[in-house]
């Protein structure tokens, strides 16, 4: 009690928690579940964007690409560390990813169909990314807190090649033009899902909120992202698939249309067009990789036991 | 660029195969975007691959302003027909699983090591420059793919077994590595680069040590000979030009 | 053909997307070549390969000279962008193995089976004399492939776990058969074709059985939607093109 | 030695040699040895022409393609068939070929690298694989000669497929032409090979002479051939790679250049740049597919046992 109340009064300070501390175990819990599902939706986000690093259409682009895809593994690894720091390993968390009991991001469900898909979850997709993690920065726990400023930095970098990767399309021809309109009729309702249910409906808003690691709520965060988008979307020249989309003079924002929420839990429950090979691949890769890590810890032995013996 | 207008076919070709060399593989590399056997090596095969086509840029922007008919590094990257591509057949060969890909990078590194060099002394300023920028990186891919190499050759027996095939299956390539036409003569005579035989020797003694510490068995060299260098592939490399290059050919002219 | 002049965008599209689904899996089967586990099924599935391309020239030249712009099957079939093409999601599916790649056929002949039989009494007397010809084919594909589902099915512990999750995987596809979109029903109302879900019941009463005796449980429906025969692919399509359009691509305007 | 006898006079008289007939060891086992080397090339042969099957640059010549090799998956069949009728199995005789015991014709360790290429097999491997089959239809081995009846007319068809595509690429573009140059410049010595060594090389030919299994020397079918060839190049326009290729007024043959036997001894011995992908592959498709030919026999299995129970 002495220890919760300790807790407590941290949390309200606006203090940070560090691994060391004691937290309750549910605060504990939720944090692992939401870095170890953040982690896993950086790691299964690179499969979308891999897609299309063999057929970049520039070299530029394609090491741009490159480094973009690389820099998600990056995040993953940050991730995991600070989900590490909670008490599980990376393995276990990445095994409850591939037998389906952990969850990522809804939105790597989604195809990525053109080139131009690239340019727009650059924009769209890490748009709302940033969105949601820049609270999280400020997160109660500490070592999550670290990780998302480092991985917040590079993720708006990313936001504004992808936009840079649209504007150039758009000066280009009529099809290119097109593709880009295509892949935002294709990402714009998606990646306004991505902020999750309404706050009346949110399950686990309300404690996070209390427990400092949630700070704003996602209906204000879709807001300020609607917001900001717009404005974007008429520099690049493209028309946001959503007719209710107007000014409201009232209220200061945008106006949006009713979201698909039947589409929204169809995809979290796996019926979405790639959840089953999103998975697939990864598990895939995880397999036939076994007898790779089985190597290297094989050889890992070996070398100790020498330098034992040599010592 | 002072060599412009008085760079030689030749010239023109050995900066080509480098770049093409740099392309292909990195292209291949980045096949494995997503599907690596654990997440640390996810992110070093995007490196690698990355630092070579960051390589293949240079070098084929180089080589267009060497030929100076205006063919910036994405006509020359996309836009060639098979039989106009230099590599060396063992880039373009598909990488198979995890102990094919680091045998042929360290079996590759080695080789980019060596020549870049010896680029240090070339005669073109330019291509000294680009070499002296890539000899870092040549060098970790090197190191990185060498650590691999002993991790599986003296790993388990599975992984023993496997990185002795993929040796054994990528050894016959590497002779292409040493390889020349009469026309290289020239390129060495003018102080550009090295001939190519002259780097046997000193890779051999860079790369059987390593071998030698994963366990692993030099296989004897056969007269299996490949001629991808000179713009004969193997079948491989036309289905890895129709992915790279299927965005630059549908869409003619486009810029990205 | 006297439609010629008189055919609506949605006829054009609704036998665009028979010929590119035909166009598509026989693309897909043609990879097999040389790849099957016996001698009789590599000229089984090359067989079948050849007949679906057979069926998507005549169903694709029929759709140029019913679009009027003088685009020959050639042109459809290669010098599209993905968006335009009709197939089926499932059609351009990768083979997998030997059980994915048969009960793909399976439930996609089934499907062909009937479709071609209703459009026996299509208005469109070219279009009817189309299916008929090639539902002899469509019918063999089905029972071929049908036999085979049914020895994997029954067959050993690993075959039925391997044709189950198959039927597993494939399954959630094949609403994509019976989906329309409102233009649809003008081609069903000027009797140009059957309505696509009126052939629903039909396609499982074909499949079900065999299924059974195959001993394989038969996947519930879930809201799993693909949207390929309305331009909308999966991301294997791109991949596909690439390699099939490659030459058409690559040396545009030859003849061949 | 009454057998003997009997074979040798039937033999003599040219008449055929059935399965149920007695025949020596050896001419049964260098029938084995060539009639499976035979259903081997076909069945490797499927694999360069394979590889461009999916690229085919029309859908006429795609279907042609794949006709082609589905007629060359035929043609195993029935050798294997007529090598079975002399006690040994499909298996058995595959098996050996799958672990390099047995051989295939050398020329399908050369890669197909471009269209063109397809053309040119046509026209002249098919072309050089009829000269030699011609004479095998009349073959003292009843099986082996019907089997080789119908492969010569179907390769025939082949031929003159190939020779078409070829035509049709020499009225194109520049770079088409210079292609079919090119495939030609690359398979013109290979096909001369195909006939084997110089018949004072050649190592089996005397006794397949005296038992009616070879007809024809390796040396006057290579000649056949080359006279043949050098007309239909002229109609093509290209030209073959032989600077020593000129009419011999004297002989009333062509002369050609020399070959180069290093290569051919080289590539039969296995380091032909596609000896090791060929086999590779053909294994990958055997053991990949070993799952399948089980399911088959077990299947089978229990249908018969279900159709005892009913009986």
């Amino acid at each position: 009690a002495d220890y919760q109340a300790e807790f407590d009064a941290k949390i309200d300070a606006g203090g940070f928690i560090e691994a060391k501390d004691w937290m309750p175990e549910a605060y504990r819990k939720t944090l692992v579940r939401q870095i170890s599902q953040h982690a896993h939706s950086e790691i299964v986000g690179m499969l979308p964007e891999g897609n299309w690093i063999t057929r970049a259409p520039s070299l530029k682009r394609k090491a741009i690409l490159l480094a973009k895809v690389q820099d998600e593994g990056g995040h993953g690894l940050y991730l995991y560390a600070a989900a590490e720091t909670l008490g599980v390993s990376r393995d276990e968390l990445y095994e409850a990813l591939l037998d389906g009991r952990a969850k990522y991001s809804s939105i790597f469900n989604y195809p990525t169909l053109t080139w131009a898909d690239i340019g727009v979850i650059g924009w769209l997709v890490d748009g709302a990314a940033i969105m949601n993690q820049i609270p999280l920065c400020k997160c109660s726990y500490g070592p999550y807190s670290r990780a998302m400023v480092r991985i917040c930095k590079e993720e708006s970098f990313h936001q504004r090649q992808g936009y840079d990767l649209l504007l150039q399309m758009m000066k280009g021809t009529p099809e290119q033009r097109e593709m880009v309109q295509d892949a935002v009729n294709r990402w714009w309702w998606p990646s306004i899902m991505m902020f999750g249910p309404h706050d009346k409906d949110s399950q686990h808003s309300e404690t996070s909120m209390r427990w400092g690691i949630k700070r704003i709520s996602n209906d204000d965060l879709r807001q300020k992202f609607v917001d900001a988008t717009v404005k974007q979307a008429e520099v690049l020249g493209i028309t946001l698939p959503d007719p209710d989309l107007k000014w409201n003079e009232a209220r200061g924002h945008y106006d949006f249309g009713a979201i698909d929420w039947e589409e929204f839990w169809s995809t979290v429950n796996g019926h979405g067009q790639c959840n089953v090979d999103r998975i697939a691949a990864r598990r895939k890769a995880w397999e036939e990789g076994a007898w790779v890590r089985e190597a290297a810890l094989e050889h890992a032995r070996k070398q100790a036991a020498r330098e034992k013996v040599a010592a | 660029m002072t060599q412009q207008n008085i760079a030689t076919p030749e010239h023109i070709e050995y900066v080509l195969r480098m770049g093409d060399n740099a392309l292909i593989l990195g292209q291949r590399l980045s096949e494995w975007c997503g599907h690596a056997p654990v997440l640390e090596e996810d992110m070093a095969l995007a490196n690698t691959a990355l630092d070579l086509i960051g390589q293949a840029r240079l070098l084929l922007t180089h080589a267009g302003k060497l030929e100076g008919q205006g063919r910036d590094e994405d006509q020359l990257a996309f836009l060639r027909v098979e039989r106009d591509y230099r590599n060396v057949t063992l880039t373009e060969l598909p990488n198979e699983d995890f102990g094919r890909t680091v045998v042929r990078n360290f079996l590759f590194a080695a080789f980019q090591v060596l020549l870049y060099q010896r680029l240090a002394t070339s005669s073109d300023a330019e291509l000294a420059a680009i070499a002296a920028k890539s000899l870092k990186e040549a060098r970790y891919h090197l190191s990185h793919a060498g650590e691999w190499v002993i991790r599986l050759g003296d790993g388990t027996e599975l992984s023993h077994a496997r990185a002795q095939a993929a040796l054994d299956y990528l050894w016959p390539y590497t002779a292409e590595f040493f390889a020349a036409n009469p026309a290289d003569d020239a390129v060495a005579a003018a102080g550009i680069g090295p001939a190519w035989a002259s780097l046997e020797p000193e890779w051999e003694a860079l790369v059987v040590p390593v071998l030698n510490e994963a366990t692993l068995t030099v296989p004897a060299r056969t007269p299996f000979r490949t001629y991808g260098k000179f713009g004969r592939h193997s079948e491989h490399m036309g289905h890895l030009l129709a992915t790279m290059q299927y965005m630059q050919r549908t869409y003619p002219g486009a810029q990205w």
